[in-house]
């Protein structure tokens, strides 16, 4: 089980990395929402993994309650960060009238 | 708990088990995009609420707490399935223009723009 | 406590200038001069205890844990200090309120003035080298804002800047050796240091540390090389001048000087650096002020020359040496301020400053003659004035001291310092006169008095040398080398002492050098010079072409580049840290494995994979995103961890929605990218990156924790202490209420945020036109999906509150209701329209946040009503069937708020956005 | 017997996601692609609540229950956007 989950962490990191590497706002953003999945991912197991013990107080065993904590909050948050992006990346699009992030024009040979 | 309960719980997950490897099987099988509507809509979706209610059951035997959160997942499935069924097949219709049978009242189909002469 | 007060006065003195400007100048001097006197008075009245031998000190625990204590003391060398720089400041602003033109914006200048004095103050009076520190760079600053007073001078811009970037660049070294020298003694107030001797000669951290102090020192005090500022920062206006390089801000380095002396000084390393640089700064600087016409160019290399003496005394590391520095310091300080004064009266009456155009000026101006001759022979060393006697202490001390090169360069110095200042004296008042473009006269009092009260000093003290500045010298020499001192000042020791003899020679070497002037001149002339200002700038281009060619190869504007350079960082720091340190062993059992979870996962990477591969078509790209994190979703329920599957499914929807929305204005699809190289670039590094982390997981997971991890107290405290069972939701409302405190209202920030972005967008033109191409299907909302709609809206608020109320004890809570909502809500808007649902809408969503922050801040108040800390909840259970006991808590309360923000914060986002898609008019 | 069907009916649903992965990544046209995603989304409510019932825990029928909704919506969202572009309007 932990190797399938590191394996899916490190997919997930490498996947959103290379997008958060385009050149174009949506390929950023989409990436940026894999990375967090990663992160998020990777904050919940530092609480180590355990099958069918949910930290609702009952009869023991327990796992780690405060990993989840963060997350869930983590994953709100992203949620925020996402929206705040997107709108940024409309504004620059209506705006601009490219989507290109990078404002020094070094991928002249992808105008639309 | 009594063995005709168990037996009745085993059946109930067979059957799911059946009907939703039948439905995503012929999403895969069937041809057309229409036919392939059914599948989903129709086998898994029975499927699901077999095994629905067979887990609610099961765990109404273990704990002997009813959870109607069961019932209630059900009655959305049964209910949202057709509306995705409308609305994927109001996509496909539009998107991919498949030839359809005139409605016969005259009226266009729902949405469909008025074919201009 | 009243040394702090003094010390503050002067800043409180700068603030007013703003306010009393509007009552004339007179009015804005008056009140600046009160606050210096007032300093000047506070510290008179410490006095008799240093005489006594005292030490005031004032503690302030400021940063104790940094050491940072704004600890102050006041003792014999700060004393001499002080009078000097608010002495000498009350001169200078009766004398700049003549001096400056009515047109000159004066206030800003006092306020300059001020901060510079009490930074000046704050060095000499603090006791903690950290603090020390501060004030420095607070003069290198006022000074750059004085120097470039004249800013529509390019001469002052450039002088200003000279000044900062050397001054800066010592101060930063000087931070270096202060921190090590603190470091070494164990602490960084002044009174620990000086302890500390032998401690810091003996430390390898003494040569390093010691070099890196002289920097910042001579720096600040224009030694040799780095005389070259000083110069060119004549281009202040004379009061500046007369103050800051003079009297008080160059004097800063000799200070510290001798502040450090008793730990720094004595050693072969101090004496060889110290005693060669103050040298070769006095000769040199002596000859170059000999071939200058500009009188403040004369002035300042006298100056140079001058520090440079000081600096060679306070080199030679004995006692007697000590003290002649510290007499000289106030000599110099004495008559070379009131020089700098008169120089500025000269240029006043005649607009000119250079002497080849002066002359005879001693008819036309006797009061700044007299004033000038009293100076500039104090100057030159003539008796009975001041500045003979230092002089003599001077070169008895270099007399005694090996090798013989020493006293010969001294008595060189003494020799061309003679020659200067005669020719100053001689080319500006004797002579005969030009023809002015209007005759020169003496100017008003109010020029005059200031260098003239000087001039009588310098005359009293070197007449009475022991009844004027005995007391002060014996208490700043004590001070400076930490033991008494009694020195005996006196105009004739009789005819043994060498110094005299000395004396002699350099005086007759100077007639002889005038003499042979024009010859000398003439050699000067043709002489090939270094120029200064040409190498700083030439230096300073070097450093600026530099850093661009670095930034620019970090980090070329390009976001991508850059990140790509951090990740690289990132790569390389993890490396380190993974072959730095041994890696042990996992001794944690691996989970057992079943079937479903592997297809599960086996899911998310391919999805995630083939969003990555198929990025360019982007609504499929998102489709397979929302595959993530479905199952992610899935996988968190499995992990045991209801929580966050409840709130991952829930946020999936909506940030799909999110995309959907953004996605019908932007393409549809990405152009393709001809650059290969780059994506192997991103390929490799994304897959680096990827298996590292991968690994760094896979450790994480299969070793135990090395130390209990916190949340045993909290699964054990849940319970009792906050009266849930869910422990994650108990830690969100009450064991770590503070985080989720602030981040609802981050939350509600974000959405305010967008709506504003919204709205300013909305406003403006757009360049493109977003295709809305994709869809024109005929019936925008569908009377089936309508219908359906309404009953599912209730049907999610029943979830929803379900999940609210039982989420203290069971999966759910705040977040997830809230979203639970907002789904419901959203699916009425895809169904029926923005408009509709917008008018139905009873609650504004800004509201709703609003509400939501209100209401948990008044939980979190609420507990101090009761007596408790912030957020502190206070629980009873209810019963309310069906539902199982649910908690009525003012986390319950809490929680509440964090819905109604959540609620608030989703809605207003996404209604922002579908706002944006409705046509406008006007594009 | 409970838990072989148990057992069985697991199989059966995460062989119909291979299915679905199958289809998915065959599938003609974009409507075909939200069909699947949606019943992926119903195969994985069974699957948690059949692990829920193994695991005899009730906890498993709330993710269940928000994910049929949450699927729901989002075919409709995909689909929307595909009939009109705006997915609000």
């Amino acid at each position: 089980m932990e190797v399938l989950i590191a394996i899916a962490i490190g997919t997930l990191t490498a996947c959103g990395i290379y997008l958060m590497l385009r050149a174009r706002t949506f390929p950023v953003i989409l990436g940026l929402s894999l990375l967090s999945y990663a992160v998020n991912l990777f904050i919940f197991i530092s609480g180590r993994i355990r099958l069918d013990a949910a930290p609702i107080i009952a009869d023991g065993p327990y796992t780690d309650p405060l990993p989840q904590a963060l997350v869930l909050t983590a994953i709100v948050i992203s949620f925020g960060m996402t929206a705040v992006l997107v709108i940024m990346a409309l504004g620059a699009y209506l705006t601009a009238g490219h989507d290109r992030i990078d404002t020094e024009d070094q991928h002249a040979e992808d105008q639309p | 708990m009594s063995l005709g309960v168990e037996i009745l719980i085993s059946a109930l997950l067979v059957i799911g088990g059946c009907f939703g490897l039948i439905g995503s099987f012929g999403l895969l099988k069937l041809r057309g995009a229409m036919q392939r509507l059914h599948a989903p809509t129709k086998a898994t979706t029975v499927g699901v609420g077999a095994s629905l209610i067979a887990a609610a059951l099961a765990t109404y035997m273990a704990t002997g707490v009813a959870n109607w959160q069961g019932v209630l997942v059900a009655a959305f499935l049964f209910l949202t399935a057709p509306l995705s069924g409308l609305m994927l097949a109001k996509a496909h219709r539009h998107l991919d223009r498949p030839t359809v049978p005139p409605t016969g009242t005259g009226a266009p189909w729902a949405g469909e723009r008025p074919v201009k002469p | 406590m009243s040394l702090a007060l003094i010390a503050a006065l002067p800043f409180l003195g700068a603030l007013t200038p703003a306010l009393t400007q509007r009552f004339g100048r007179g009015i804005a001097t008056a009140t600046v001069a009160l606050f210096s006197a007032a300093a000047l008075l506070l510290i008179l009245q410490h006095v008799p205890a240093i005489m006594a031998g005292q030490t005031i000190t004032t503690q302030i625990n400021w940063l104790p844990t940094l050491g940072l204590n704004a600890n102050f003391r006041l003792d014999g060398l700060a004393l001499l200090f002080a009078l000097l720089i608010l002495g000498i400041g009350l001169l200078i602003q009766i004398y700049a309120r003549f001096y400056l033109d009515t047109s000159e914006p004066y206030a800003r200048f006092l306020t300059y003035l001020m901060l510079f004095q009490g930074a000046m103050l704050g060095i000499v009076l603090s006791d903690n080298i950290l603090l020390l520190l501060v004030f420095w760079e607070m003069t290198s600053l006022s000074s750059f804002l004085l120097i470039g007073f004249w800013s529509h001078l390019p001469k002052a811009r450039q002088g200003a800047r000279m000044a900062l970037a050397t001054t800066g660049a010592g101060g930063l070294a000087m931070i270096a050796g202060l921190l090590m020298l603190g470091h070494v003694a164990g602490g960084y107030d002044l009174s620990t240091i000086l302890g500390e001797r032998a401690a810091i000669q003996a430390s390898p951290l003494y040569v390093p540390a010691l070099l890196l102090i002289l920097l910042g020192a001579f720096t600040k005090s224009a030694q040799f090389p780095f005389h070259y500022w000083l110069p060119h920062a004549m281009a202040a206006p004379t009061p500046v001048s007369a103050y800051l390089h003079s009297a008080t801000m160059v004097k800063a380095g000799l200070f510290l000087l001798a502040r450090l002396w008793p730990v720094l000084a004595g050693t072969p390393e101090w004496f060889w650096i110290v005693t060669s640089a103050g040298l070769i700064t006095m000769s040199f600087a002596a000859g170059v002020a000999l071939f200058k016409d500009d009188l403040k160019a004369i002035l300042a290399y006298s100056t140079v020359s001058h520090l440079g003496l000081i600096t060679f005394l306070l080199g030679l590391g004995t006692k007697a040496a000590a003290t002649a520095a510290v007499f000289h310091i106030l000599c110099h300080a004495t008559f070379k301020a009131a020089l700098f004064m008169l120089a500025g009266i000269v240029d006043h009456a005649t607009h000119t400053r250079d002497i080849r155009a002066l002359g005879g000026l001693r008819r036309a101006m006797p009061i700044s003659f007299a004033l000038a001759s009293i100076a500039t022979l104090s100057m030159a060393g003539i008796p009975p004035l001041n500045g003979f006697l230092s002089k003599e202490m001077m070169l008895e001390e270099a007399a005694h001291t090996a090798p013989w090169v020493i006293p010969v360069l001294a008595t060189f110095a003494a020799l061309l310092s003679v020659a200067y200042a005669l020719r100053f004296l001689v080319y500006t008042f004797l002579g005969q006169a030009p023809a002015y473009a209007h005759a020169p006269h003496d100017p008003g009092a109010g020029l005059w008095l200031p260098p003239a009260i000087l001039a009588a000093l310098v005359v009293a003290i070197g007449l009475a040398p022991m009844a004027m500045a005995g007391w002060l010298v014996d208490a700043a020499a004590s001070a400076t080398t930490g033991e008494a001192v009694h020195a005996h000042i006196a105009l004739w020791h009789g005819l043994q002492p060498p110094a005299l003899w000395m004396s002699l020679a350099a005086v007759g070497g100077a007639l002889v050098v005038l003499g042979l002037y024009p010859a000398l001149r003439a050699a000067w002339d043709g002489a090939h010079k270094p120029d200064a200002k040409a190498m700083f700038d030439a230096g300073m281009g070097w450093l600026t072409k530099t850093a661009t060619a670095l930034t620019q190869g970090l980090h070329n504007g390009s976001l991508s580049r850059g990140f790509a350079v951090g990740l690289c960082s990132f790569l390389a720091l993890g490396l380190y840290a993974y072959l730095s340190a041994p890696t042990l062993p996992g001794t944690r059992a691996l989970t057992q494995i079943s079937f479903a979870p592997v297809v599960a996962f086996g899911l998310l990477m391919t999805a995630a994979l083939a969003a990555t591969a198929l990025h360019r078509k982007r609504l499929l790209a998102l489709l397979l995103t929302g595959i993530v994190g479905l199952i992610l979703s899935a996988s968190f329920a499995y992990l045991s961890a209801p929580d966050l599957a409840l709130t991952q499914i829930t946020v999936e929807v909506v940030t799909i929605a999110l995309m959907l929305l953004a996605l019908n204005f932007l393409p549809k699809t990405t152009p393709r990218k001809t650059a290969g190289f780059r994506k192997l670039r991103d390929g490799g590094l994304a897959v680096a990156v990827g298996t590292g982390v991968a690994a760094l997981a896979y450790t994480l997971m299969t070793r135990e924790a090395m130390f209990p991890p916190i949340s045993a107290f909290h699964l054990a405290q849940s319970l009792p202490g906050a009266g849930g069972h869910n422990a994650v939701n108990t830690i969100i409302v009450d064991f770590r209420g503070y985080d989720t405190y602030g981040e609802i209202i981050v939350l509600g920030i974000a959405a305010l945020l967008i709506f504003a972005l919204t709205e300013s967008l909305l406003g403006t033109r757009w360049a493109v036109q977003p295709d809305h191409a994709a869809g024109d299907e005929g019936d925008a909302h569908p009377v089936m999906l309508q219908t359906a709609t309404r009953l599912i809206l209730p049907m999610a608020m029943l979830v929803g509150v379900y999940l609210f109320l039982r989420g203290h004890n069971e999966p759910g809570g705040g977040f997830v209701a809230g979203l639970v909502f907002a789904i419901g809500l959203v699916l009425q808007y895809i169904a029926s329209g923005q408009d509709w649902a917008a008018a139905r809408r009873r609650i504004p969503y800004h509201a709703m946040i609003g509400a939501g922050v209100l209401v948990a801040s008044a939980t979190g108040i609420g507990s101090f009503l009761a007596g408790r800390p912030f957020l502190t909840s206070n629980f009873t259970h209810g019963h309310l069937p069906p539902l199982k006991d649910f908690e009525l808590a003012t986390a319950a309360l809490f929680d509440l708020g964090v819905f109604l923000c959540v609620l608030g914060a989703v809605m207003l986002a996404l209604d922002a956005l579908a706002r944006l898609a409705k046509p406008q008019e006007g594009r | 017997m409970l838990t072989y069907a148990l057992t069985f009916a697991i199989a059966c649903f995460a062989l119909a996601l291979i299915l679905n992965l199958w289809r998915l990544a065959t599938a003609p046209t974009m409507p075909d692609r939200i069909l699947t995603v949606d019943t992926m989304v119903i195969n994985i409510i069974a699957l948690i609540v059949l692990y829920g019932a193994k695991a005899q825990s009730a906890v498993s029928f709330d993710a269940a229950l928000l994910l049929a909704m949450t699927g729901f919506v989002s075919t409709v969202a995909f689909c929307k956007f595909l009939l009109r572009g705006g997915i609000i309007e």
